[in-house]
């Protein structure tokens, strides 16, 4: 059945305990986005350090369980992380969500691969794929922001 | 035809959702259309299709009776006055663009208190928010109170003597409120403002008598009452229709046009521009019939049975929450579920065949007011029935089970 | 498909008009609908309505894919550069209204210029005369020469620093002059003066490209494109799709709604407000694939076949005369019969089943120039053939015999 | 065969040969009604005198047959009459063209009645009913004027 593979237990997890929520100390970028349509919302902060890694990230959202989930996994994903790994994985994670694409980066480890991956059911439910790029969009606007 | 069983006119109901039979909630979006519609817009193309008022042939001629034939059906069904004071749009939002734009023209200045709701639907407060900024007038909000209901007396309170007009849902698209708009109608008269009322949900529920609830402007979407996309309504009372200048310019609206000047035509044609939606207006004189057959006032008490019948099943679940619980109700039911957001709850409940609407509604104000971001919406048509509220009360259940809550 | 054969695929043909069979010369005013298209929207109501972009369910999703796909369908169609720049409207006449009002608010100001030609069809002079009266801008005509064409000449003389839009037809509704277009946005860049062009007439002749055209702005009516009523398009230069403001307000076109503020959506979507026309843009869909089955240049050849068959037969009558001469000409045929009026022509030929249009046909600045009050127009579709010209003229013969002329 | 009707020899003289075109002399009212449909317009003068009788009066105007036999007739049919029978008859003649109903005023004479009549033909052929009223529309409007 796709709605379990929607609903996933990771995403769940995610979506229920989100990592890194609220805002994060001493961040230097920070994006909001805003679904008019359903009116999600999230708003990513970040720390970036001078060798453009990022330091320390954090978000803030309303929104479904794909969403907040889709914003937890992210920063999970990307901390530690610089710049042009960032812009890579999230056009990546982009093109697995529209184009049923699969994610392959050497850096991440085959855990991590699987945690993002559980987002990719949501492909079978066109009218959710944008609550699960949001937070991706946002993360990719806040770092060209200065 | 009997209510009961009158989901058998609509075909789409002959279609399986997920290899469910579909349980279709969400007609305060928009009604499913019942097959006389559906063949009265084919058949309409198929045998006598033309523009209509402006040619002299055969086609045109029939196209054109049946146009206006059915201008003649929708005023005798609002009990507008005049023929004239019906008026042909693409949209409940068009008719409403057009009153704010119209109106504002000629009556709205810089300081000019425009009244609204914080019900309202954004169809009703955009267009005027154009007037605040284009014209520096002002807009005030009538307090929802906790009910989800709108009292006539915060509506008074609001009104002074720079109030130019007065802007009202007649049933609310989230709390499901019924105004009480020939009341606040009464009082706007006493102090001469005119009246909008935003009958979009109204009017597939109520009946509608404009000369009894005398309001200046009704508007309408054709596709809420079981009718075809694409055209919408505004009544607008005569008094207005000879006052306000023209809305959106072009072929069959003018009188004459030179290269100095043009001037316009009279009547419901000034508000009427282009080529009209004949097909649309045509096959709506069908949904009329449709609902005419029924008659309203049992359409009404049969949704009510309905929602009654949801609002006691769902109470009976503690993870949900109803928005609102106003005096008298239309067929809206919106809800919260414990710890599931709206939009999982409506991915889920579609794959039981179980179609809702989730999110603001295009009410950004009221769910501000109520502070939070979306609900989840199971509103009622004449086609559903207490099976259906027992689809959508099971399916919550499963909800739940999805999440392990 | 054949074209020689097309008639078939027209439902309407198998109507007889007093007895005669249909011989349809209106399609210049609407054309008729291939079977394909009205099926289309029957089938669509039947299996798949719903209301586009608000709702996850099935439905909404299967609504949602099949006009967003439409979308990208006119998009290639046009070989627009970004599906961003195809705005759905309710006619060519609104997608006029909307750049006229948009365009208007945010760059006319008193003195402007702006520049059209005496053959605008009412649509494309009505929505300027607003900015005229409104703004205090200044509107300059082109003028018509003896052919019935406007001249390049005509218009360069006529643009002046002051000049800020350029707004012209494709193809002449009553003379048939092909505008030359292409050259004129090119001479209007030069300047760097947008151009709008009223592809109303031009759209369903001629293979329209966005990106070779390179004008701002180009107006559609679906239903003279063998589309649904009720359907117009209106292609917008991305430039200017971020550049102006919102048309009609409502929901779905806005961002963040506050109390004190609105913000709006992005792209195409802040110019579409209120419930889409979902049918009529899914039907388009089909009216496309008919076009692209048969080829457009197969159709305009098609017609032009017809037209020159038509013109040199009616030539043959010494008491008509043919309305223009221009260098290049659409499938419209505009005339005058000596001593009897359009109107009565219009009413004569009807008898014997052939349908034409009498009138100014929205163009009442053209006929001024011309001296007449009114014209006979005989237009051609893609169904049309030499048979249906035979029997317009011999109708036209029997005029004559009624008239005892 | 309705055509036949519509297109009657007395209409067809009448539209061909209009009786009191013109502007007539020192008149004292005068109204115009245009139908922006089709373009047809109708400018009717008279000259009331103080009786409130019609000593004179006629007609400029650009249209189909109907509409410029409609006016003729028009203006043979209420030339010397006075304001109570002017009102009537036009009242009657829209209604005779609108209702299908039949001219009854004794003080016309048979041959009068036929010719009116003869314009009756425009029910069939309700997109001309225009053109056969708007004379008498425009009489109405001229009268009422001072
Ligand atoms: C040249 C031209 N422009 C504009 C229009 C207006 O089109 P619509 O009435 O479909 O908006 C027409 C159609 O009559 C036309 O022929
Ligand atoms: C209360 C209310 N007003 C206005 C509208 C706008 O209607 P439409 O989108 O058909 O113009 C709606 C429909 O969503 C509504 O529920």
């Amino acid at each position: 059945m796709e709605l379990k593979e929607l609903y996933q237990e990771i995403i769940l997890d995610h979506g229920k305990n989100p990592r890194n929520k609220g805002k994060c100390e001493g961040f230097t970028n920070d994006a909001k986005a805003h679904n008019p349509l359903c009116g999600d919302k999230v708003h990513i902060y970040l720390k970036l350090n001078k060798d453009k890694q990022i330091e320390n990230l954090s978000f803030e959202g309303e929104g479904c369980a794909i969403s907040l989930a889709s914003a937890s996994i992210l920063t999970e994903t990307v901390k530690g992380k610089d710049l042009s790994f960032i812009k890579k994985i999230s056009e990546d994670f982009i093109k697995m969500i529209k184009n049923k694409t699969k994610i392959t980066i050497n850096s991440l480890t085959a855990d991590q691969i699987t945690t993002i991956a559980s987002l990719s059911g949501v492909q079978e439910f066109p009218m959710r794929v944008k609550c699960a790029t949001m937070a991706w969009h946002t993360l990719l606007s806040a770092i060209e922001k200065k | 035809m009997d209510i009961k069983n009158i989901k058998k006119e609509f075909p789409i109901f002959s279609q399986k959702i997920n290899g469910k039979p579909l349980v279709y909630l969400d007609s305060a979006n928009s009604s499913q259309k019942p097959k006389l519609v559906i063949d009265k817009i084919s058949n309409f193309y198929e045998t006598e299709f033309s523009n209509v008022g402006r040619s002299v042939h055969t086609l045109a001629v029939k196209a054109t009776n049946r146009f206006e034939a059915t201008r003649d059906k929708v005023q005798k069904y609002l009990n507008a006055k005049h023929r004239e004071e019906i008026i042909f749009t693409k949209s409940a939002t068009e008719s409403i663009n057009l009153v704010a734009s119209s109106f504002g023209k000629k009556h709205i200045n810089k300081g000019d208190e425009i009244l609204i709701t914080e019900l309202e639907h954004h169809s009703n407060y955009v267009p005027w928010h154009y007037l605040r900024s284009e014209k520096g007038a002002i807009i005030k909000f009538a307090p929802v109170n906790e009910d989800g209901d709108v009292e006539i007396n915060s509506i008074k309170n609001l009104i002074t003597d720079k109030t130019k007009i007065i802007a009202i849902t007649h049933i609310s698209n989230v709390t499901g409120a019924i105004l009480p708009i020939t009341k606040i109608v009464d009082l706007a008269k006493e102090q001469n403002i005119p009246v909008l009322i935003d009958g979009t949900q109204g009017a597939p529920h109520c009946n509608i008598d404009m000369q009894k609830i005398d309001c200046d402007f009704y508007a309408i979407s054709c596709h809420k009452m079981y009718g075809p996309n694409g055209l919408g309504i505004l009544y607008m009372k005569k008094k207005w229709v000879d006052d306000l200048p023209p809305y959106q310019g072009g072929g069959g609206m003018i009188n004459e046009v030179k290269k100095e000047d043009i001037t316009f035509a009279e009547e419901n044609t000034k508000f009427e521009a282009g080529t009209m939606q004949t097909a649309e207006v045509v096959s709506f004189a069908e949904s009329l019939n449709f609902i005419e057959k029924l008659g309203i006032n049992n359409i009404a008490s049969h949704e009510n049975e309905i929602l009654e019948y949801g609002l006691e099943k769902l109470r009976k679940n503690n993870s949900i929450k109803i928005i609102g619980n106003p005096k008298s109700r239309g067929s809206v039911l919106c809800f919260t579920l414990k710890d599931i957001h709206p939009h999982d709850i409506a991915t889920i409940l579609d794959e039981d065949g179980v179609a809702i609407r989730a999110g603001h509604h295009c009410c950004q104000i009221l769910h501000d007011k109520l502070g939070i971001n979306a609900t989840a919406r199971a509103s009622i048509g004449v086609y559903n029935d207490k099976e259906d509220i027992d689809k959508l009360s099971d399916a919550i259940k499963n909800c739940q089970k999805v999440f392990q809550i």
